[in-house]
């Protein structure tokens, strides 16, 4: 039983990560926290369904477009809008300002969309695998696969390329970085529309376990909140840490102490975390 | 008895350190300097005594009573104020509240501040103090809306309002054009002569020197020199410590 | 543009406030229909409760998603002391125990800032919907509780929706004098210099444990008697009542009305309970409005929507308008 | 733009004002009936089969010539499926005094309102079937009726095809931890819990979970021979798939009432719901409400769902009642319904005999379904609980 309990665990919990690392990007160079993170889950979701379901597009093509047009939208418009207009102000006034954006995505997609729950077709065939006593689907495999790479991809992308090395300096030194010649915006951006590119993966994984819904980005972007703070908002291992320890602690939360008081027990250990260790497992202090 | 006693006072960053076991003392009513090139712990040691910094070794004794470590709101109400290098104001709220909120928490019990105590004396002195400063026409203006040197000015008055026996001044004439300053330095004096003891830190040599009575160089954390304005300034250690520093 | 912050004199607040109380009674006047009443009602509820949270996160700058916890913790309170208990004494009682619990939740703020503090309160509400939702044998679990009975002082029984909004109105008056006075007394201005540079009202001598402790209890106690309030005004009262999303809509309260300025949270609350009737034919529609309205308010006019009052007022009377709290 | 947006602001401002209308008019020779139903939140989509319902019902009354020569005229009023609303909703409703109310469904917002109808003297129908909406009735005086059996009756034939068909020894429970959940649970549980029935396991799941893995992983473990789910549509549309996954449904049979069968179901669960058996008040397949379905299908391009033939049928009743007592005598409507049965054979709207007994709870005879391929299959009709009710309706 526990085998397949840690499989399960772990392929919510890539999708958790890769959720967080976009919400460590955007903190660490934008020093901003995105409220409506869940939403901007949703809204690739929607776009998929949106390609695949109603104008027919063929699977992959499907995602395709749903991913790069979620980046423009919520990487380019997002920071050339509310980002630009706010980040001066701190960070606060942003968070606020993402809730009601979160608000405003619901309520448009249940007015001008469909308040009912779609199921999405998985990129993989679903066909449960046995292995050692454990049952489980080729879809956690996948999960867990691509979240890797995609992870795996990005972090690298932060450590060699030239942008992506302006961005590390951006988030270790804003001030330095600047002086240095980065453009701390140009940075901004591309930490956004990274972070678009991870939520829309993360909708692709997520769509066909959590139903393409109106709502379904409140349980993912708090559960991948939860696993930002507990891993380290500044570090990108810290909230795949994260991440993966939010699926688990759910995954077995339920299985041997409690279903009812499952989600409380995630949120007790956010909470001592945040008490003792306000950086997080992972994370280094912030001056 | 001495205004502040500070004994072997260390102060480390990350195990890097700013103050390498500091030893000076303040005569009551004194007008003492304190100098030094750019990190060499000035402010550090401001922070240390003001208890904004916990001190990583020594003791600091305000008046005999042996004030280390302890919270900065207490610091302050047992009778310590201080102004700032880079002005730390309350932006959006006015002139007079800025004066009025220095003194206020000095005064009554938490209480008693609820049920607002009366606040006219308090009003008068205010006024009084902006008006010595010259600046009680902006009274009702938001503090950000004041000039530089005004807000340089309402720092100062804040730190006056609660009639504090030890003021600590952080560069209090950098940045402020050449007559503001010389009315500034006016002000300093005129406040000395009242009685309160007053450390200024400076950068300004020709400031310091008609200032002060006695002074300390301080040079990465450590005490270099002590004595009058002119020991110090034919102090062979601190004009190496200024020379080194512009090279 | 250069903002001054003239002085209320007395006579003014005097007639201010008497209006006031006025408008908070009209309703039972002007409004035959019940529905109406009842909106009326609900809408000072909400004042309570924004205003509450308006001492945390506009005066004392911190924010708090717990109102939602602590209206329900009050509703709760009401509705399980039951008859049994008078009214008068529930009351107070269900704002003292949140009172209470909002001390210890203020001192998270304390240590952390910002979306951390944002999540342990979060954290609270959430906590706060399991109990109510399992701890079934006290709280009745997800069934509720049923026949919240209204409340009679003496032989005087205030059922009907005219009688029951006086209690209302009344101790939403009561509660608004009571904030109005300890803003402008010397906390509130001890709050504001923690918003607005904390370290510094430290080095002024501010304790910000004891403040930013006592801004979170009063505003959870404002919460708490909110709860108290809504229970007999619904008669029946579940978990789902008290969720989460009810936390947000009250920051966005706050927000869209006027963050930090008395009257904002009063005009926020108008806008989300009163708005939606008049707007009739957008009913469906409302709340994709509201939400973008919010977005727009939080871009356009950091200050909310009172500073479209204040540049009507200047307009008028070419003069800036006075701030109702120092 | 600074300046611009207050004027903007204004402007709205002053629209609104123009719109600030109040009421509807009330013309004499109609009927007004009011729905006040889930528009918008989670309710949203059961909210709108129940208003297909109202309208559909009452096209087709209105084409018949109405009610007593009264046409119907309904208006519709959104509870955003939160309590708070759907009192204030009520409270409009009711200012338009309408002759029947329909609606709500979710039971938060209907025990909220009801005693508001109550004190009104109007009477309601609704989609809600918690056994505590009869408990609030007077007794003997019922204000509130439901649309279909209340879930401690439904429980009631569960429980006894449970024993005497399936003869399950273990089962293992898993409800949604709210109201429509743990009513369900506890009706079951004080039903068989006597007879011997072991409660292998027994667990909550969360509004709008996801992932279900550590809940069924005790199941499994659990060795039950049946698997009892009592959850919201959505929900099990989702964990029908991971039952399937871990192999459970070869372990055990899996069954359960009314959401895990109806069409939401199983356009999310796909082929994972084939096999599942269970019992449903009103099925699309079920041969006396096969021929409405077929219109609604042509209608709406999808099989209606329970929450639709309440309404409908209700809606029905309505002119059974009135056309008995000749009257829109909103008393007598109450007492005419109250312990008494009518029969198909007289008003073939109501599609099947239904009696009402004096706390507004209804009895009729109910389905067993199965999914075979994605689709409802009739299984067996489970007789109402008191055949003597329906004798008047035999001969």
């Amino acid at each position: 039983m526990i085998e397949q309990l840690l499989i399960k665990g772990l392929s919510l919990g890539a999708i958790y990560a890769m959720i967080a690392i976009g919400f460590c990007l955007l903190w660490q160079t934008s020093r901003l926290v995105n409220f409506a993170e869940g939403e901007f889950v949703t809204i690739p979701a929607f776009l998929m369904v949106l390609f695949y379901s109603v104008l027919h597009f063929p699977y992959p093509l499907a995602i395709l477009t749903a991913i790069l047009l979620a980046a423009l939208l919520l990487g380019l418009v997002m920071k050339k809008t509310l980002v630009d207009a706010l980040i001066t102000r701190g960070n606060t006034p942003f968070v606020v300002t993402t809730i009601a954006l979160g608000f405003f995505v619901r309520d448009f997609l249940t007015v001008f969309a469909t308040p009912e729950a779609m199921s999405f077709p998985s990129m993989v065939r679903q066909t449960p695998l046995h292995f050692a006593g454990a049952v489980f689907s080729s879809l956690d495999l996948w999960n867990i696969l691509i979240a890797a790479v995609v992870i795996i991809g990005v972090s690298v992308f932060i450590r060699k390329s030239k942008p992506g090395k302006a961005l590390q300096a951006v988030a270790q030194n804003r001030e330095a970085a600047v002086i240095m010649g980065i453009d701390a915006q140009k940075m901004i951006l591309l930490a956004f529309s990274i972070n678009a590119v991870l939520v829309a993966f993360s909708a692709a994984l997520a769509a066909p376990i959590y139903m393409v819904k109106y709502d379904m980005g409140n349980e993912l972007g708090l559960k991948a909140f939860y696993a930002a703070i507990i891993g380290g908002f500044n570090q990108v291992r810290g909230a795949l840490l994260g991440g993966l320890l939010v699926g688990l602690i759910e995954t077995l939360t339920a299985a041997y102490i409690s279903t009812q008081y499952k989600s409380g027990f995630v949120l007790l250990v956010l909470i001592v975390v945040i008490l003792f260790k306000p950086e997080g497992l992972l994370g280094t202090e912030e001056q | 008895m001495k205004a502040l006693q500070v004994e072997g006072l260390k102060k480390s960053f990350h195990g890097f350190p700013a103050l390498r076991g500091v030893d000076l003392y303040v005569n009551e009513g004194e007008l003492f300097g304190l100098i030094g090139p750019n990190g060499s712990g000035k402010t550090t040691l401001f922070n240390c005594v003001t208890g904004v910094l916990r001190c990583s070794a020594g003791k600091v004794a305000f008046k005999g009573r042996e004030i280390t470590n302890s919270a900065p709101d207490a610091i302050y109400r047992m009778g310590i104020g201080r102004t700032f290098q880079l002005i730390e104001l309350f932006p959006n709220m006015t002139v007079l509240e800025n004066m009025l909120l220095a003194v206020q928490e000095s005064q009554g019990s938490m209480l008693s501040r609820l049920f607002r105590i009366r606040e006219d004396t308090n009003e008068r002195r205010a006024l009084e103090l902006l008006d010595f400063l010259r600046i009680s026409h902006v009274q009702d203006e938001l503090a950000k809306n004041l000039s530089y040197g005004q807000q340089k000015l309402l720092d100062f008055g804040m730190v006056m309002m609660s009639k504090p026996d030890l003021i600590l001044l952080d560069e209090p004439t950098c940045g402020v054009e050449i007559q503001m300053r010389q009315e500034m330095m006016d002000h300093i004096k005129e406040l000395n002569k009242q009685g309160t003891t007053i450390i200024v830190i400076e950068h300004n040599m020709d400031v310091v020197m008609n200032l002060c009575t006695r002074m300390v160089a301080l040079d990465s954390g450590e005490k270099i020199a002590e004595g009058s304005p002119q020991e110090i300034q034919s102090n062979q250690k601190v004009i190496d410590a200024y020379f080194g520093e512009e090279e | 543009m250069r903002e001054t912050n003239p002085k209320i004199g007395p006579w003014t607040l005097l007639i201010g406030w008497a209006l006031a109380l006025l408008i908070l009674l009209s309703p039972i006047v002007v409004f035959r229909s019940q529905y109406l009443l009842y909106l009326s009602s609900l809408t000072c509820i909400y004042m309570i409760v924004a205003s509450g949270l308006n001492i945390i996160l506009g005066y004392a700058g911190q924010i708090s998603l717990a109102q939602a916890g602590f209206l329900g913790i009050g509703a709760y309170t009401y509705a399980l002391l039951g008859p049994s208990v008078p009214f008068w004494v529930a009351l107070p009682l269900a704002g003292l125990v949140c009172f209470v619990i909002g001390l210890g939740l203020g001192f998270p703020s304390l240590r952390v800032k910002t979306h951390f503090l944002a999540m342990v309160t979060l954290g609270f509400t959430v906590i706060v919907y399991l109990i109510l939702v399992n701890e079934e044998k006290w709280t009745g679990g997800p069934f509720g509780v049923f026949n919240i009975v209204r409340p009679r002082i003496g032989t005087l029984a205030f059922a009907s929706p005219s009688r029951y909004h006086i209690i209302v109105a009344l101790v939403t008056f009561f509660l608004l004098l009571l904030a109005f006075w300890a803003l402008n007394s010397q906390w509130g201005r001890a709050f504001k210099a923690i918003r607005e540079n904390e370290g510094r009202a430290e080095m002024l001598g501010v304790n910000l444990r004891n403040y930013k402790l006592m801004a979170f209890a009063i505003g959870s106690a404002f919460a708490g008697v909110g709860g108290a309030l809504i229970a007999p005004l619904f008669g029946y009262i579940d978990p789902t009542m008290f969720a989460l999303g009810f936390s947000f809509q009250f920051l966005l309260m706050v927000v869209v009305g006027g963050t930090g300025r008395f009257e904002g949270p009063l005009l926020g609350a108008m806008i989300v309970a009163l708005l939606p009737e008049f707007l009739r034919i957008t009913e469906k529609f409302f709340p994709v409005i509201f939400a973008l309205a919010a977005v727009l308010i939080m871009v356009f006019m950091p200050k909310g929507s009172v500073s479209a009052v204040d540049w009507v007022y200047k307009r008028l009377t070419g003069k800036e308008e006075p701030h109702l709290t120092k | 733009m600074r300046r611009l947006l207050p004027v903007g602001v204004l402007a709205a401002v002053a629209i609104i004002l123009f719109w600030a209308v109040n009421g509807f008019a009330q013309q004499q020779d109609k009927v007004t009936i009011a729905v006040v139903i889930e528009q918008s939140g989670p309710g949203a989509a059961v909210g709108a089969r129940w208003i297909r319902g109202v309208q559909m019902a009452s096209d087709e009354i209105n084409a018949a010539g109405g009610i007593l020569g009264k046409k119907i005229d309904t208006f519709i009023l959104d509870t955003k499926t939160e309590a708070p609303v759907a009192v204030a909703a009520m409270r409009k409703a009711i200012e338009n005094k309408p002759f029947v109310v329909m609606g709500p469904i979710f039971s938060g917002s209907t025990i909220a309102v009801m005693g508001l109808l109550r004190d009104a003297g109007i009477p309601e129908f609704v989609g809600s079937e918690s056994p505590n909406v009869g408990k609030q009735n007077i007794a003997n005086n019922p204000n509130t009726f439901l649309g279909s059996l209340n879930v401690e009756l439904s429980m009631q034939k569960v429980a006894k095809w449970i024993t005497e068909v399936l003869k399950s020894k273990k089962i293992a429970l898993i409800w949604s931890n709210d109201e429509l959940g743990k009513s369900g649970r506890e009706a079951l549980k004080k039903l068989l819990e006597p007879q011997g029935v072991q409660f292998v396991t027994d667990i909550a799941t969360e509004l709008g979970q996801s992932s279900f893995t550590g809940e069924l992983s005790r199941i499994k473990a659990s060795g039950a021979d049946t698997l009892f789910i009592y959850m919201h549509e959505e929900e099990s549309g989702k964990l029908l798939p991971q039952v399937r996954e871990l192999g459970l449904d070869k372990q055990m049979k899996v069954v359960g009432h009314d959401t895990l069968l109806t069409e939401d179901t199983l356009r999310l669960a796909k082929d994972a719901a084939n096999g599942v058996m269970g019992h449903v008040g009103l099925s699309p397949v079920a041969a006396p409400l096969k021929p409405v379905a077929d219109k609604y299908l042509a209608k709406y391009q999808e099989l209606p769902d329970h929450n639709f033939y309440k309404s409908y049928i209700s809606m029905s009743l309505i002119k059974a009642v009135v056309e008995q007592n000749k009257s829109f005598d909103q008393q007598k409507f109450r007492e005419k319904l109250k312990n008494s049965t009518f029969c198909v054979k007289n008003y073939p709207g109501l599609l099947m005999d239904v009696h009402y007994d004096e706390k507004g709870d209804l009895d009729r005879e109910s389905f067993l379904i199965k999914i075979e391929n994605q689709k409802q299959v009739m299984a067996g009709i489970l007789a109402p609980l008191h055949a003597d009710w329906f004798e008047s309706c035999k001969k």
